[in-house]
């Protein structure tokens, strides 16, 4: 019995002590004025890592302003500080941490990640008139003109494609045929619909595309179906580092030579480890490894030391809260949400880690919304991981 | 007949009455209590789809079965209701009706084979039934929209009132929660859920007292699917959007897991249960990393440090605190909850 | 016409014949005896009746009805319940509720009626309630009505199980082995009880290894082993078959 | 379909049939000896599989000794579990060990993420290259992988025929009350047999890991695999579990090449349904109430 009172008790204490740090604000921030910045990411679950690597990002990138001095609006100086609720990857509670958000913390801006956190987001954020800048690949529809406060800050596999296929076509002159293998979900429908356009635009014939569940432990029976058609390249994505990497072990094991693209966030040293020296030709836009400028390299040694690992994708990221700062200063507010995504728009940084970064889309979407930048892509030759090419995406006119 | 023989049957009327009435002023009260902070609303709400989930669970759970596939059943009724709103154009109103009548069909016409399983033979035969149903909405992509799921289930109108409104709503789902546990709850009470559990006692004896047990298996399967499906068609209703992954096993399995903690022998199990630990998991959420490991280790202590779950605590004070004699009903819930072996 | 008449009935388990061809018939009002050594099918037997096995092969007849295919709670309806040999109660119920539960048949129990709790379903309970009282003072029980099942001594337990299966207000009683486990004073009481509820004009059908028992209170005594009848009679007549002795091997002092 | 195209869905199925069966044959064990639902069996095959990570890809220790080494680890990590946290719940409602299991899946899949980083690993083939054979490809390192996962089942099976742990095990399955009667120390056989369980999962998890990749996320992929394969299979027994593994190998391998991914899913749970509603206790299982 006295267990039972002890157990009591002790719930007691946690959800109090719970409760009291639930309401955010740590003491010694009140004094500053700050501009809160809600965070609604996997920090669990099967889509954690991305769900990490854009919370430490915005992090880091919060902490290097504020170390600055913080964010210049008006004639006063702002602290940013980062409220961050982990929403598992899940709709339903991605849509509790928006209102949470929204509602309590009363912020203005919110960083998402992954598709279903982001789909569940919008529905509350947009008509409250809240900025959102998330990467989020699928979900088509609900993005352009309709979702004003709605940024893409990370490029789409579509953005990717006019810079790796150039590089692609290029390296590998030969290539007339082309496969699509993606998730059975919204993100690989839509980045196949994204693909099947990129292969029209650089006249390279589609043999259709092969979908595979979350819960697939094994990828041969997929591949070899896919190789049935007799692809000169394969195209995955949006597909974790894993699956990708998987996906090229079965492929070369069964007799597959030519390249293997994956416009999927993901590192080389992930695929190496996992396929060994059957990971040759394997290209992989997106992210950069081995920092080249100061910036870069700066960047690279803060997440080391502050997070004890630098997951590479979160590089990718990083530039949103510096693009958001400076739209803050532009704008000269931060309560008109309106104006600062009107700032956003012409927001153009030079030395992030993804080299000029700025918004785009006018043409292709109807609003200046996605986020578009240098394009390292990476290639996988006598295995080694090597920078390849470095271009920033070759947009079609009128994009 | 005597005296306390009569309580057994009536169970003191008036004053179960009396505190089903104090929680429901309370239950109504409450947004004005807090100043209808919005959040809160939704968070109660939360709560409520919780209770309802848990607690019709639990009656499948007192004829001694656990259904992984109730949320595949909570999914059907969301489907059927957004479908009634979104290619009808008739409001949940209807969709509530036929999502629980769609429901109850398919439950029974499933449960018949289904019944034939035991104990984790059956875990597992209902796990496939919920995944199927919830690999069939996204199979059929033209129909049931797909993995994209299906968006602006728009909540209704009922007159001046729209439930677009968190409050409005809040009531709405609050009338579901006061109908489905009563409903349970009576049936609990009754000859019926002494029917329940003494097939979950020992099915062989109660068939030879001339109970025919696949016909109250298959009825409280029914029933019970039933009333997760109309959980789910409010919930479609309240999110404005569904897709499969709504409702797979994971969702069975927290309704599991708030009955678990909340006490398997009594139908406030499972409304305990469901309210603490939706609770905790939204305290929790500011830990970030650390949230589901702690949940799962508040999980674990509560297992094996309160066997009778949260609704064996008065009883446990009661029965320890102020060393009152021990009543019947008591010595029920403390034996573990149905747990063989304690004696 | 026999009250329950067994034509040819065969049960066997893949390779495994546990009643070969067996035939015969209860009267109405009597007490049988069914005895044999351990395996002999009795309990198999049993099982066939009320309707948890399908027998492979043979009909039986209750009241010139057929009930071969009926599972237990069709057997249960017509009249016919047992008790088991390993003490089987719902063991976290209370006594009374345990005997109401067996009162379903005749409770008029009506789902809706249950659920909204109108009068006359109340009424019913309260019916159903003296009846189960009633049956607890007969058996001696009354004063532990509200003890949970599973906290009775193993005596009363099995008081309890045939408890149960009177409030069924059955027509033919099988008990199967009601005083295993008793003492000599307490399974005097139960061959008096098992005579009175006889003489309430329930039939029964009973197993028992306690011969003390079976010759004291049966009228008719049927022998089985190897699934097989090799006698049928009144106790004397048992007592003197040569083949009852062959088949309890020196069991001399047993059928004493 | 080619004749080409046969010879490569049958390989696969055979391989996958056999992976599949070593990864349910620790839990068929666990569930046959203790009766109670281990569903957290997926993450010790998580954490076996890290286990080989860090030794043979971070510490560059020998392949085959970290194999060895990190059965033997969680051996103790299993008997450490039973004795800690399902032992007390021994005879007790089903229910609650599979609350306890569900919550230490969530426990250690989100540790997993904050103590191995969320990033995909791999762990370094042991043997590559292939074979062309019949116009199929026979990658030596499955070949292998399906050889050891048949050894290990073989293994566990004659450990449980011909051995006197193994006999005292399925005495205790089968009636433990007897058992203990009988001077089997019940409570030993259970640790022994939860670590074994645990051991044999987190060998399949190696040679997985080797195979495919790790992540903390991945336990539960193998949790339903198993799941599917015991129930299927029947409770208990080692022949079930590896019938059933062939049965969801060739599902995936054949349904997946002809028809899609999603088709073989399906396919995959209408059959377990369709089979225990024929044989409501598996292929080759014992009754269990």
């Amino acid at each position: 019995m006295r267990r039972a009172l002890l157990f009591v008790a002790g719930l007691l204490v946690l959800l109090i002590a719970f409760g009291a740090c639930s309401r955010g604000t740590p003491s010694g921030m009140i004094q500053d004025k700050v501009i809160k910045i809600g965070g609604a990411v996997p920090l669990t679950g099967a889509v954690a890592y991305w769900g990490i690597c854009t919370d430490q990002a915005w992090k880091d990138g919060a902490e290097v302003i504020n170390a600055r001095g913080g964010v210049k609006v008006g004639n006063q100086n702002y602290k940013l500080q980062i409220i961050t609720y982990d929403h598992k990857g899940s709709t339903p509670d991605a849509q509790t941490v928006t209102k949470r958000l929204i509602e309590q913390d009363k912020v203005k801006y919110i960083y998402n990640q992954a598709a279903a956190g982001t789909i569940g987001m919008l529905e509350i954020s947009e008509p409250a008139k809240v900025l959102t800048s998330v990467a989020c690949w699928g979900y088509l529809e609900h993005y352009g003109k309709d979702f004003p406060y709605h940024f893409r800050s990370e490029m789409s596999d579509y953005e990717q494609g006019f810079a790796y296929m150039p590089f692609v076509k290029t390296k590998y002159p030969g290539i007339k045929k082309a496969a699509f293998l993606g998730p059975d979900d919204k993100d690989g429908y839509d980045c196949y619909y994204s693909y099947q356009r990129l292969m029209k635009y650089y006249d390279v014939q589609d043999l259709g595309v092969e979908y595979f569940q979350w819960e697939t432990t094994d990828f041969y029976p997929l591949v070899t179906k896919t190789l049935q058609k007799k692809p000169d390249m394969i195209i995955t994505s949006p597909t974790p580092p894993g699956i990708t990497a998987s996906i090229v072990k079965a492929a070369r094991e069964l007799g597959f030579k030519g390249p293997v693209v994956s416009p999927g966030a993901s590192e080389t040293k992930t695929i190496l480890e996992v396929c060994g020296e059957q990971a040759d030709g394997v290209v992989l836009p997106v992210t950069l490894e081995t920092p080249q400028t100061q910036s870069q390299k700066d960047l690279a040694e803060r997440f080391k030391k502050r997070f004890g690992e630098f997951n590479l994708y979160a590089g990718n990221l990083s530039w949103w809260v510096y693009a958001l700062a400076e739209a803050f200063t532009v704008a000269g507010t931060f309560e008109d949400t309106t104006k600062v995504a009107d700032a956003l728009e012409d927001v153009v940084l030079k030395d992030t880690y993804v080299g000029t970064a700025r918004y785009a889309g006018e043409g292709a979407y109807g609003i200046k919304r996605q986020g578009v930048y240098d394009c390292y892509t990476m290639l996988i030759e006598d295995q080694k991981g090597f920078l390849a090419d470095v271009r920033f995406p070759e947009l079609p006119p009128g994009y | 007949m005597n005296e306390k023989s009569k309580t057994l049957l009536r169970n003191r009327p008036s004053l179960v009455v009396l505190l089903w009435l104090a929680g429901i002023a309370l239950l109504l009260a409450f947004p004005f209590l807090i100043n209808q902070e919005r959040y809160i609303l939704h968070v109660a709400i939360v709560v409520f789809f919780n209770i309802c989930l848990a607690t019709s669970m639990w009656l499948i759970w007192s004829l001694g079965f656990v259904s992984f596939a109730h949320a595949g059943f909570m999914g059907i009724g969301a489907y059927t209701s957004a479908l009634f709103f979104l290619r009808l154009g008739l409001p949940l109103w209807f969709g509530v009706i036929a999502g629980a009548l769609v429901g109850a069909l398919i439950a029974m016409v499933v449960s018949l084979p289904l019944m034939r399983t035991r104990a984790v033979y059956f875990f597992m035969a209902s796990w496939a039934v919920g995944e199927v149903i919830k690999r069939i909405f996204a199979y059929y992509r033209g129909f049931f929209g797909g993995w994209e799921g299906l968006f602006r289930i728009m909540p209704p109108k009922l007159g001046p009132l729209d439930f677009a409104n968190r409050t409005a709503y809040y009531y709405l789902a609050m009338v579901l929660m006061v109908l489905i546990v009563l409903v349970v709850y009576r049936l609990n009470k009754t000859r019926t859920g002494w029917i329940f559990w003494s097939i979950h006692e020992a099915e062989v004896l109660s068939s030879h007292v001339g109970i025919h047990a696949l016909k109250y298996k298959v009825a409280a399967f029914t029933i019970a699917s039933a009333l997760a499906a109309m959980t789910g068609a409010l919930y479609a209703h309240y999110h404005t959007y569904i897709n499969p992954k709504s409702f797979d096993i994971w969702t069975s399995e927290f309704a599991l897991v708030h009955i678990i903690v909340g006490g398997l022998s009594t139908a406030a199990g499972p409304v305990l249960g469901a309210v603490f630990l939706t609770i905790i998991d939204e305290l929790l959420r500011p830990t970030e990393f650390y949230r589901i490991v702690i949940f799962g280790v508040i999980l674990i202590l509560t297992v094996l440090f309160l066997p009778g779950g949260l609704e064996s605590i008065p009883k446990r004070l009661r029965l320890r605190l102020w060393k009152l004699p021990e009543d019947k009903d008591t010595q029920k819930s403390i034996a573990g909850a149905f747990g063989k072996g304690r004696k | 016409m026999a009250l329950l008449d067994i034509q040819k009935v065969s049960m066997h388990f893949g390779g495994l014949k546990a009643i070969r061809e067996l035939d015969f018939a209860v009267q109405q009002g009597e007490i049988r005896g069914l005895i044999g050594p351990n395996g002999a099918g009795k309990t198999t037997l049993f099982n066939v009746i009320s309707g948890i096995y399908l027998p492979t092969r043979g009909r039986f007849f209750f009241q010139g009805q057929d009930i071969t295919r009926l599972r237990p709670h069709g057997t249960a309806k017509l009249g016919i319940i047992r008790t088991f040999q390993a003490i089987t109660l719902f063991k976290h119920f209370s006594v009374l509720r345990n005997v109401m539960v067996g009162c379903h048949l005749h409770s008029h129990y009506s789902f809706f009626g249950s659920l909204l709790g109108t009068p006359n379903s109340l009424r019913h309970e309260r019916e159903n309630e003296a009846r189960s009282m009633e049956i607890l003072e007969f058996m001696g029980l009354a004063r532990y009505k509200d003890e949970l099942a599973m906290n009775l001594p193993h005596g009363h337990q099995r008081a309890l199980g045939i408890s149960i299966a009177l409030a069924g207000q059955p027509s033919l009683l099988m008990l199967d082995e009601p005083v295993t486990g008793m003492n000599p004073e307490e399974s005097a009481a139960m061959m008096k009880l098992i005579q009175k509820i006889r003489d309430r004009g329930i039939t029964i059908l009973l197993i028992e290894h306690d011969m003390k028992v079976v010759m004291g209170i049966c009228e008719r005594i049927t022998v089985l082993n190897f699934g097989e009848k090799i006698a049928e009679g009144t106790p004397e007549e048992i007592r003197k078959d040569p083949d009852v002795h062959e088949a309890y091997l020196g069991g001399e002092h047993y059928v004493a | 379909m080619t004749l080409q195209l046969t010879v490569q869905m049958a390989i696969t199925g055979v391989t996958l049939g056999l992976i599949y069966g070593l990864i349910a044959i620790g839990l068929t064990l666990i569930f046959g000896v203790m009766r109670i639902i281990q569903y957290a069996h997926g993450e010790i095959y998580m954490l076996g599989a890290y286990f080989l990570y860090y030794w043979f890809d971070k510490w560059h220790l020998p392949y085959w000794a970290g194999f060895v080494m990190s059965a033997v680890v969680i051996f103790f990590f299993g008997a450490g579990l039973q004795l800690l946290l399902f032992r007390p719940l021994h005879g007790k409602d089903m229910l609650y060990s599979l609350a306890v299991s569900l919550a230490l899946i969530f426990i250690i899949s989100s540790a997993g993420i904050i103590a191995f980083g969320a990033v995909i690993r791999g762990i370094s083939s042991f043997v590559t290259g292939q074979i062309r054979i019949a116009g199929a490809e026979w990658t030596f390192e499955r070949m292998v992988i399906a050889g050891i996962s048949l050894v290990l089942i073989i293994a566990l099976w004659f450990l449980l025929q011909r051995t006197k742990i193994g006999l005292a095990m399925r005495a205790v399955a089968e009636d433990p009350e007897t058992s203990s009667l009988q001077g089997i120390n019940n409570r030993r056989i259970h640790w022994v047999a939860m670590g074994l369980g645990s051991a044999l999962s987190a060998m399949a998890g190696c040679l997985m890991g080797t195979l495919m990749f790790i992540v903390p996320s991945m336990g539960f992929l193998a949790t339903i695999k198993a799941f599917m394969i015991v129930i299927m299979g029947g409770l208990g027994s080692v022949p079930g579990a590896l019938v059933g593994g062939f049965v969801i190998g060739f599902i995936d391998s054949f349904l997946t090449t002809l028809a899609t991914s999603e088709l073989a899913y399906i396919i995959g749970f209408v059959t377990i349904f369709v089979i225990l509603v024929f044989k409501p206790s598996g292929l080759f299982g014992q009754a269990w109430e």
